[in-house]
Formats: C-alpha cells, structure tokens, sequence
C-alpha cells in the first residue's frame, strides 16, 4: 500500500479525507487505483495530474517505481512560459 | 495604384526600386529589396527595431515612406561589416552576450553607430536616453549599455 | 495616394486648395504615417515640401531665429545659438520622440498636429514665437498661440501650410524652461506639462511672466493669471504658491488612460513650479 | 531515470563564456526571423477582428471582398474543423470566431491577397452583423452570479454550484491548523490586491507562412516556441494528419510564454488550402496585443499571523485570476507557489479561475506565480515594518528549506533559497545608505521549473566534428549551452559542435520551449546522446585493439585502454574513430529520447533601491540586484541574461504595464506607445549573483533559470515604495497617479 496526499480541493471526491491509501507501485497503478477507488477524482486524473516523489515532480511518467516509504503527492499538471 | 521609380543609394550602392506613394522605407527594404534585416515590431516609430541611417540621420525606417528617398543615402544593419570584418560593435556585442532573441539587435547596432559617430565618449546615462527608442525585452538592457561602451572604447582607442 | 513634390510654395497652396480629397503635408512624418498605419487617415495628397527653400534652414533675423518649418529636433538641438537663447524651446522640441524620431519631427508639424500634449507647443507660446503660414492668397504671420483650436484641429484654411516659425529676439535677463511629465523616462505623451518663459530687472524681480500648460486642456494653454503671480517679485514660495493656484484653476483636463484629471492638475501645478525656479536661474536671478 | 550522484566533476567548457553559435548572423541582420522569408507565388493574409467586447456573429458576408481583384480566399470558422478536444477546440475558435465573439480583437473572418493593399482593402468588404451582448472585464465583476456570461458550461466539476458560469476553475492547497495558527500571532494583517493584466512584449511580431494543399500536404515556416505544439494545433484545426504537416521554428524574436500557442498558423494554412498557394500572415502590433495572450487579470486576499519576534504562524490566500475568454489553470499554479518560500505550519490557499471578454490567456514567464507572491511578499514586508524587524532576517527565519513541508504538498529536499538568503543579506546592497525619499525593499521568488518531451539526435561527423539535432527553439542562446554539453561530454573543443533546431518532420516529438525546460532537459537529453555516442565509439576501438568493450574507457575526448589488463594501445582520438567509421561498422551517433523529470524548483532573491517623487509619485529604480540558484551555469553570460531580463519585465509589471480597457469592453492601449514597457533610461544597472547549488536531477546539476527572476520584482518594488513613501500600495501597476493619490490621500 501506498500513502497519496490529495490536494485540498479535491478531497471533497474522496471523502474528504486528505490522505488516501491505495495498492500501487507505479504512478499509473496509483492513478488507476485512485480513479476506481475516488471516481470523482478521474476528471482531474484524466485531464492530468503530476507527482511529486519525495520532493521530486514527475508530471507524466507512468512507469515511476513508488516504494510504501516514498512521500507520494498529487499535485495539477502544470505548464510554464 | 501606379508605382512610382525611385533611385537611391543603399549601404554604398545605387539602388533603383519602384514602390507605391504610400509604402514606407521599411515596406520597400524588406519587401522589395530583401534587405530583411530591418524589423518590424510596431510599425509607428516605437520601437526602433526599423532603424537605419538616411543621410546620416538615425530614423526609423516605418516612419519614412520610400518615395522620401530618392536621391538619399541609405544605410542598413547589412552594411555595417566590412566584408567579413564585424564592425566593433557587433564583435563586442557577440563576445559580451547583449543579445539573446537578437530582433531588436539590428536596430540597437544601428542605433548605437549613430551615437557613438555623433559622441564617442558618451556616459552610461547618454547611452540610455539615446537607446530610449530600441525596445528590447529580453535583456534589461544591462549587457547592451556595457557593450556599447566596450566598443566605445575600443573605438576611440583605435 | 499620390505623392507631390511642389516646385514652389506657391504651386503647393494652390494644389492643396484644389484637391477634393484629403491632402496632408509631409514634414517629418512621425505623426501622419502613425495615422497611415493605424488606417486613422487615408489620404489621397501628400505633399512633401522639405525641398523647398529655407524649409530646412535656421537664420538668424531681427535678433531672433527663423526655423524653417521641416527642421528637425535633432537639426535644431545642434544649433548652440537658438539653444543658448531659448532653451526651454529646444528642450521641448527635443523631447518629442526617440533618437530615431528626433532626426526626423518638427516644431511646425507638432505644433500643426494640433495635439494638446504637444511637447513643442508649451515653451513656442511662453515664447511668443510666430508662425509664417503660406496660403494660395499669399503670405500671413500668426502668433503660435492660434494654431491649434482643438484635439487634432487648426485655425489653417485650406491651402495653407507653415513654412517657418519665428522665435524672437529675447531681452536681456530673461530665460525659459519647459517640463513635462512622463510615466517612463522617454518614449511617451505628456500627460501634463509647462513651459516658463521669465524676464527679470538688474535684481532679479520678475518684471514678465509666461506661463503656459500642455496635457490640461483641449489645447495649450497661456495662463496669464499664473504670469501675474510671478510679476513684481522673485519667485519666493508665496508667489510660486500663488502660481501653482493659478495654474491649477487653469486646468481642465480630462481623465484617460494616460493620467487622471486630479493627477494632471496637481503635476501641472508642480512642474510650473519646478519650471519657473530653472528659467529664474536661466535668466540670472538668485534666491 | 537513475539521477547522477551530485556532480563534483571539473569542468572544461560548462561555465565558460564562449561565442554563440546563431551570434553573426543576428548581428549583421542575415538571421531568419518569422517574417523574414518569402516564397514564389506568395499571397499576403489579413485577418479581420471583432470590434466589439462581446457579440453574436449573426451573419458573415464575404462575397463582396471575394469579388474584389487580387483576392484568392476568404476563410471563416466555417473553415476549420472542431476538434474534439476541448484544449484543441479553443484554439481551433481561438484562431477564427465560431458562433460568438468574445473579446475586442477575436478573428472573425481572414482574406489572401496579391497584395498587403488589397488584402487590407478586402477586409473592409466582409460584411458581419453582429449582436453585440453585455461584457464583462473585471475578474471580481465576472465572478458575480449576475455577470454576463462569457461562455455556458466550462466549469470543472469541483466548481461549487451557484456560482457564476465564468468560474471554471477552482483549486485549494495546503496544510494545517489555521484557526490555530492565528491565534498564536501577535500581529495579523490582512490585504486585498488587484494586477493588471500584461503582455509578454515580444518585439517581434507573431508571423508565418504557409502551404497547404489538396493532398493535405504541408508546409508552415513560423515563430513559435514549439514547432511540434504548432503541428498539432494546426492539423486539430485543419483535420489533417500531423505527419503531413512539416513545420519549420523560425529564428523567435522573444516569446517569454507568449508563442506556446497558436493563432494564425491554421488561418494562414486555411487560405493556402483554399487559394492552392502560400500564405504569409504577419501580425500588427496592434493585433499582437488585442489578440495574442496576455497574462492573467489578478484579484487577491492574503491573510498572514507573525509574532512579534518574526515568526509566520498561520497564512492564508485567495487568488482570483480571469485567464481571458477561456478556461485556463494558471490560478493553480499561482495557490501552489504563492507561499512557497515559507516554512509554515499551518497555510491555506484558495484559487479561482472566473472567465472574462478579453483575449485567451497564454502563459507568460512563471504563469501565476507573480501576482500571487507579490501580493504575499508585501504583507509579510507589511508585517516586518509593523513589529519592526529587518525583512531579510524574518525570511531567513521563516524560510523553507530542505525537509520543510511545502505549502503546495511534498517535502521540499535540497533547495537553495536560505543560501540564496543569505548572499542578498552579505552583499554590500543590503546595507548601502539610502537618502531621503529613498527606499530598500526586497522579495523572494519561486518557480517549479519543468523537464518534458525531448529528444536529441546526436552526430559524429567523418571530419571529427560533432552535429546536434535538437527540437527546441533557441529563445536565448540555448544552442549554445547545448553545443557546451555535447562538447563537455565528449570532451572536444566547443567550436567543434553545432547544434540546430529540427523541423517537425526531422526529429521526434520535443514538448514547447517552456517552464525553464530547454538547458535542463534538452542538455540532458544530449549528454545521454553523447553518452551513447561514446560507448558506440568505445565498441568499435575495442573491436580494432581486438579487446573487451569494457575495457575501454573514453577521457578527455579519447578511447584509452582501461587498466594494464586491457593493453598498452595509443589513445584514439574522437577524430580518429570517426575518420574509419566506415570501416568498423558504419557512421557513429547517439541519440536519446526522454521524458525528463527532476528538473528541481527554484529560489531567487531580489533586493531594490527606489526614489519616490513625492509630488507627481513617479518611481525611479535606483539600483537592483538579482540573486539566484542556477544549479550550474552553464553559460554564464545567458543565465546572468535571464535573471536582467525576467528582472525589467518585472520592473515593468510593478511600475506601468497594464490592459486598460474602458467602458465599451475594449482595449484602449494596443501599441507600445501606451502599453509601456521598461526602456533603456528607465533603468540602472541589473546587479547578478549567481549561486550554484548543484541540481541532483541533472548530470551536471544544472537548474532552469529563465522564469524565476520575474516573480520578485513586483514585490520588491512595492516594499521599496513603501519604504521610500510611507505608502502601501495593493494595486499594480503602481503608475504615477496611483503612487500620488496613495501619498497625498
């Protein structure tokens, strides 16, 4: 099990809870596994979320390894200029 | 509308072209000669990204209409080196970094030409109000004054 | 559009009279290809009249200077005699504009232009310059003052043009200065200015005043009010106090995007003030 | 991707200050811009805008301009296809108006021509009628459940019901107890704050030319800052398949975000498609401003608690950002990083997106993040003057560093920002005397910086030289630093290596020159490409000395024989191997393709002196020092040009760049003349310090650096005018009327 903090507004899709624990290992089995679990989150999982691995943003990488240790947080796809 | 033929000299050479009453310099150096390197950032004198030299006067080439120029002596960002030889100003503007899109770059050379014919030891408060006129928004203008003056120096040395 | 370059002065008001299209006269260009630009004017004339004789000359006439209507900024800033006398005008003239425009905008243009910002206009009217205004019935002079009537507009009839402006000789003591405020350093409209053109006695009291405001009101305007606060004394903080009240009733601007009624009145007010302790130095006095 | 150990190698050509490549041809005036080329046959676009704020497109009548000489197409909306996509369909009406015009300027209608003349003289004769509706242009106005409303259902699914059809968006972040935060203050201060929307400011013009024809080929030449985000927009809004779209990334005159989208590529396409020739479409500066994107309108509300020793114990924001025409998420960006320089117990942002009739919002420079640390920076400045404390101090004791949880979620690791601190309060700026109506002010900065889609193709040339094929614009002199790595890495002199930008058609997907992304991503693309053409080199001298691969080593530019086990063979240079490739198996290159992560956030510092005219209000800065993390600069000259040029785009912001729309809904200040940003006399000197904190997601440690430098500006300026006047001004642009009336009351 792995433990994802959600941002503040999208934990009224998971009842309100702020952290959620899910059976993953990799970015996209945590997505996969959030959107089953939350399907109020899977607009924002489908429109695009990035992760932040102990402090290290990925913004697309599926294939991310993510070990139960590892501080795991969803955050908004982003763009820059 | 009829063109109208207009003979000039450009950068040191006899130029004929035919343009329309209402075409400006710019319109004439970049669509009917391919002199491109005079650009257009606003078209109504804002800029300076147009600048050229018309009888040794520092002008923005979108506020001169090309009829204007008969008879008048022209010169461009493509006759500034000499051959292969860079004027000081574009090799000290290369070897200090002060450009980094480079669109303004042509004007400010232009422009910085025409300021240092004029006075050769300018201060940098000089160099500012004079590049007033050249917009550029990728340096801050901070590499380009420091250039200038390099050359300035280098100029009134050689 | 056709582009004419006249023989004379004469064949120049004749062919401007007789055109039923819109004609407009080429001097420097810095407003009236903006206007092309911006697809503000299409014209069918445009006359180009800088090749015609003492358009671009500045001689020096009855202890003043005549300046040939195409004469640029830059051309008239290099002029170490006009500068000397009328300084406030050159500066003025020399503030229109970038480096680029200077070599090519004119004090006849800026002031035929009929802007109320004109940066020309001000210190032309402190110092009672005249215009020589060729017409197809010939020749009339005209103070500066009455040129402009409004936003854009002229008293100029139809076929006539300036060929010349005229600044006078200046009395001893005297000296002018024009100030102007910007929102940057260069490159813009005054949003308000003024221009001070004094002239004092062996001690320094002001014994003539001109006072004039650009950027407050449809056109430049002379306050006399603001000339009388300053006569009879040195500029002391009483009078110049009294002078920034009279130019602040003077105004009557407008608020856009350039600056607010309040703003204008309130920086007219200070740069009179600043103005007229810079032309009271000019001119010789010491407070 | 395995991240490098922190890099503590030497350096033979990162970090020098060589030549650029692109540097003749843009000094002599030779280098093609978006403008700058023409083709046989060419026809010239116009494109027609909507006068008004916000109206329906009753009817468009096109026959008369069809009907006029020289006239080869007219195209409307009708003209393009609707993508799908929502993103996609946007632009799509972005480019070309469908049934509604929602902004002053929006495309309408576009014509090709033989000639400008006659293209301008076509546009006058397309007829539309419009029905004009009610506008709305202030973002706390478009919020109001009775605002006109700009477009029916773009709200996202978390939007609360009730609310204004313009709110699209709407985000929170944060962590902690706030209730009890506050209560532990000595000190609470709460703000309101508005900023104007700006433009990005390129000075060269969007422009293009472009070929399209019946078999559904193209052709398309255009300043963009990504040519592979150009083909996709343009074949969305065309319907035709990306492969048959080649486009070419002209030299870019400036883009700062600005060029991440599209808008007359497809126009141009359309009227090639339609006419069977070339079209070339240049904008006006006037349509660069009604019409390209600016940046967001902000409207926000910052609470913050601090002890009376300096302490932060609670803080909260609420953004509401109006990103234009269409639903955008910069505001998102703007709640994460608004508090991201503090180490905060307990911190709450709130962000809204409201839509308004004015242009589409296009990234600009740290989309979101200026407005909203400027708006934090000055109440935390705010609080400092109050209780008396030295603002550099209470930042360093508040300041997030590694382990700090961040207020955006994760755990920050190494960050630079308290060393960056720490430079600004040991620099003589910091304590240099100040006269009279003089003020200092100070503000940190935060950007996330990004990697992205790359690829790198990387060529060993038979003469022993080394050719770069990559895919992203060169907006600054990035064909330098990447000639710099390849260099470094293969260890051959600089001048050997030449790096260009491929057409779409040449190289692989590479995501848009964005978010800082182009040294750190596209330079680690090409070491690994190096790293790839070495170990290629390494197999075919260890065929020739008939050893095992791993028994050859590559050092400084040449394979040597890894130990006495492995022989005694003369080194080989890179030239030497390349010179027999032919012979050991065929031409020598390496190639890398990633989606790059660890790009690693940044801090920047900023300290300002101004001057306040007490009687007209009008700002002067008298002396400005920028301080950052760069990780590594790689060319020090063009880092040192980032953190100039984000510096005055910010001085810009702060002082008198603003979108001044009047009461008709339309843009009053569309030209340099009125839309102003910093020239050359505005200005002093811009002061740089770099600091290198090396980046561990990079081989070299290299940091992106082109975006933070443009969020403190704003702040530091408020706080230097604050200081200089005695005045707290919360309205950007702080323009001369607004710095008198806030002084004379």
């Amino acid at each position: 099990m792995v433990r994802v903090k959600l941002w503040g507004s999208l934990r009224t899709f998971a009842d309100g809870e702020e952290w959620v624990e899910v059976e993953a290992s990799n970015f996209k089995e945590l997505l996969d596994a959030l959107a089953e679990k939350h399907p109020g989150l899977a607009p924002q999982i489908k429109r695009g979320v990035s992760l932040a691995l102990d402090g290290v943003i990925y913004r697309e990488a599926w294939f991310t390894k993510i070990e139960p240790e590892n501080e795991v947080i969803l955050m908004p796809y982003m763009v820059g200029g | 509308m009829k063109t109208i033929p207009v003979a000039t000299t450009i950068n040191g050479d006899e130029t004929e072209f035919l343009c329309h009453a209402d075409e400006s310099l710019l319109d004439v150096l970049r669509d009917r000669l391919g002199l491109t390197g005079a650009k257009e950032g606003c078209g109504t004198g804002d800029c300076g990204a147009c600048s050229v030299m018309m009888n040794g006067r520092l002008v923005c080439s979108c506020l001169v209409l090309g009829v204007e120029t008969e008879g008048a002596e022209i010169e461009t960002i493509e006759g500034m080196a000499k051959g292969d030889t860079l004027h000081p100003l574009q090799r000290v503007f290369l070897e200090e970094a002060a450009l980094q899109c480079g669109i303004c770059t042509p004007g400010i050379l232009v422009a910085a030409k025409a300021l240092l014919e004029k006075n050769p030891d300018p201060t940098d408060t000089e160099v500012r109000y004079w590049l007033a006129g050249n917009l550029c928004r990728c340096t801050g203008y901070d590499k380009i004054i420091k250039a200038v003056q390099t050359a300035a120096a280098e100029m009134r040395g050689a | 559009m056709r582009y004419v370059k006249p023989e004379s002065f004469e064949a120049a008001a004749t062919l401007l009279r007789d055109e039923t299209g819109i004609s407009r006269i080429l001097a420097g260009g810095t407003d009236v290809l903006v206007q092309l630009k911006a697809e503000m004017v299409e014209p069918d004339l445009m006359v180009d009249l800088k090749h015609l004789p003492g358009m671009r000359e500045i001689v020096a006439e009855d202890g003043g200077f005549r300046i040939g209507a195409a004469v640029s900024g830059a051309q008239l800033g290099e002029h170490d005699a006009v500068k000397a006398m009328w300084p406030g005008v050159v500066e003025g003239v020399e503030l229109i504009g970038s480096s680029q425009v200077q070599s090519r905008a004119t004090m006849a243009g800026n002031l035929c232009t009929g802007s109320p910002a004109g940066d020309a206009v001000p210190a032309m009217v402190t110092a009672e310059a005249v215009a020589r205004v060729q017409g197809p019935d010939g020749v009339r002079d005209v103070p500066v003052i009455d040129i402009p009537t409004g936003p854009g507009k002229n008293s100029l009839n139809k076929g006539e043009f300036i060929t010349s402006i005229y600044l006078p000789a200046r009395p001893a003591h005297a000296g002018d200065c024009y100030l102007r405020f910007i929102p940057r350093t260069e490159m813009d409209i005054a949003v308000s200015s003024a221009a001070v053109s004094l002239t004092l006695d062996e001690e320094g009291t002001v014994t003539d005043a001109r006072i004039a405001i650009g950027a407050v009101a449809p056109t430049v305007r002379l306050v006399k009010d603001a000339g009388a606060a300053l006569v009879g004394a040195k500029p002391d903080d009483a009078a110049i106090a009294a002078m920034v009240r009279a130019v602040e009733a003077a105004c009557s601007p407008i608020t856009d995007k350039r600056g607010t009624i309040e703003f204008r009145t309130k920086t007219a007010g200070v740069l009179a003030k600043r103005a007229a302790l810079i032309a009271y130095g000019r001119a010789g006095g010491q407070l | 991707m395995a991240f490098d150990a922190q890099p503590t190698r030497k350096f033979n050509v990162v970090g020098t200050r060589v030549t650029r490549p692109d540097g003749v041809d843009k000094v002599t005036g030779k280098a093609a811009y978006g403008a700058d080329i023409s083709a046989p046959g060419m026809l010239h676009g116009r494109i027609l805008r909507s006068p008004h704020a916000h109206a329906r497109i009753v009817s468009i009548d096109t026959s008369e301009a069809e009907k006029l000489a020289g006239v080869k197409a007219v195209v409307t909306g009708a003209d393009l296809a609707m993508p799908e996509d929502a993103d996609f369909a946007d632009v799509a009406i972005n480019c070309l108006a469908r049934d509604k015009a929602l902004y002053d300027g929006h495309a309408v209608a576009a014509v090709a021509a033989t000639s400008k003349a006659i293209a301008k003289q076509a546009i006058r004769l397309i007829k539309v009628e419009y029905d004009p509706l009610p506008h709305v242009t202030d973002v706390d106005a478009a919020m109001k459940p009775d605002a006109p409303v700009v477009q029916e259902g773009r709200a996202l699914e978390n939007v609360p019901a009730g609310m204004s059809q313009n709110v699209t968006t709407y985000c929170k972040f944060g962590h902690g107890d706030l209730d009890a935060g506050f209560a532990k203050a000595d000190k609470i201060i709460e703000r309101s704050f508005k900023t104007a929307a700006t433009h990005q400011g390129y000075i060269e013009p969007q422009a293009c030319m472009a070929s399209l024809g019946n078999d559904g080929r193209g052709e398309v030449w255009c300043c963009t800052q990504g040519q592979y985000m150009v083909r996709a927009n343009c074949a969305a809004a065309l319907g035709v398949e990306e492969s048959q779209l080649r486009i070419t990334a002209s030299e870019i005159g400036g883009g700062f975000g600005g060029k991440t989208s599209t808008f007359i590529e497809p126009v141009a396409l359309a009227l090639s498609r339609k006419s069977g020739k070339p079209v070339k479409i240049v904008m006006t500066r006037d349509e660069v401003l009604k019409a390209t994107g600016p940046t967001i309108s902000s409207s926000m509300d910052i609470k913050i608690g601090m002890t009376k020793d300096g302490r932060i114990t609670a803080a909260r924001g609420e953004l509401r950002y109006s990103g234009g025409a269409y639903p955008n998420f910069t505001v998102e960006m703007g709640a994460q990083a608004a508090f991201a320089a503090y180490d905060l117990e307990a911190v709450e942002t709130i962000g809204w997106n409201a839509m308004t009739n004015r242009p589409k919002e296009i990234p600009y420079r740290a989309p979101g993040a200026p407005t909203a640390i400027y708006a934090v920076e000055s109440v935390v400045d705010e609080l400092c003057q109050e209780l008396g404390l030295d603002p550099l101090d209470v930042r360093l004791m508040n300041a997030a560093d590694k382990g700090t949880l961040s207020s955006y979620g994760p755990t920050f690791n190494d960050i630079g920002l308290v060393a960056t601190l720490e430079a600004a309060k040991a620099h003589p700026h910091y304590t240099a005397p100040l006269s009279e109506n003089q003020g200092r002010g100070l503000s940190c900065g935060f950007w996330f910086n990004f990697g992205g889609n790359t690829c790198v193709s990387l060529n060993i040339n038979d003469d022993g030289t080394v050719g770069v094929v990559e895919g992203n614009p060169d907006i600054g002199g990035s064909r330098a630093s990447i000639s710099m790595m390849a260099a470094e890495e293969l260890g051959v002199p600089y001048d050997k290596v030449r790096t260009v930008i491929a057409d779409t058609s040449s190289l692989g997907f590479n995501d848009i020159t964005d978010g800082s992304r182009v040294t750190f991503a596209v330079g680690l693309a090409t070491i690994e490409a190096a790293r790839a053409a070495i170990k290629e080199m390494c197999r075919r001298v260890a065929k020739i000395w008939d050893i095992d691969e791993d028994a050859v080593i590559w050092e400084d530019g040449c394979a040597k024989p890894a130990g006495p086990n492995a022989g005694t063979h003369p080194p080989m240079t890179l030239a030497e191997i390349a010179a027999i490739a032919g012979n050991t198996g065929g031409p020598i290159a390496g190639h890398h393709e990633v989606n790059a992560d660890g790009a690693g956030v940044s801090f920047g510092v900023h300290l300002c002196d101004t001057e306040v005219d007490p009687e007209t209000g009008a700002v002067k800065i008298l002396r400005y020092t920028v301080f950052q993390d760069a990780g590594k600069a790689v060319h020090p000259d063009y880092v040192e040009g980032q953190m100039q040029g984000g510096a005055v785009q910010g001085i810009g912001w702060a002082l008198n760049e603003e979108y001044i729309y009047g009461e008709d809904g339309r843009l009053q200040n569309a030209a340099f003349l009125d839309y102003r940003i910093p020239v050359a006399s505005d200005l002093p000197p811009i002061e740089t310090v770099i600091l290198e904190i090396p980046n561990p997601g990079h081989p070299y440690g290299v940091r992106g650096v082109g975006e933070t430098p443009i969020v403190p500006p704003l702040a530091a300026i408020a706080n230097a005018v604050s200081r200089a006047a005695n005045v707290r001004l919360t309205e950007l642009p702080m323009s001369p009327p607004r710095v008198l009336k806030a002084i004379t009351g």
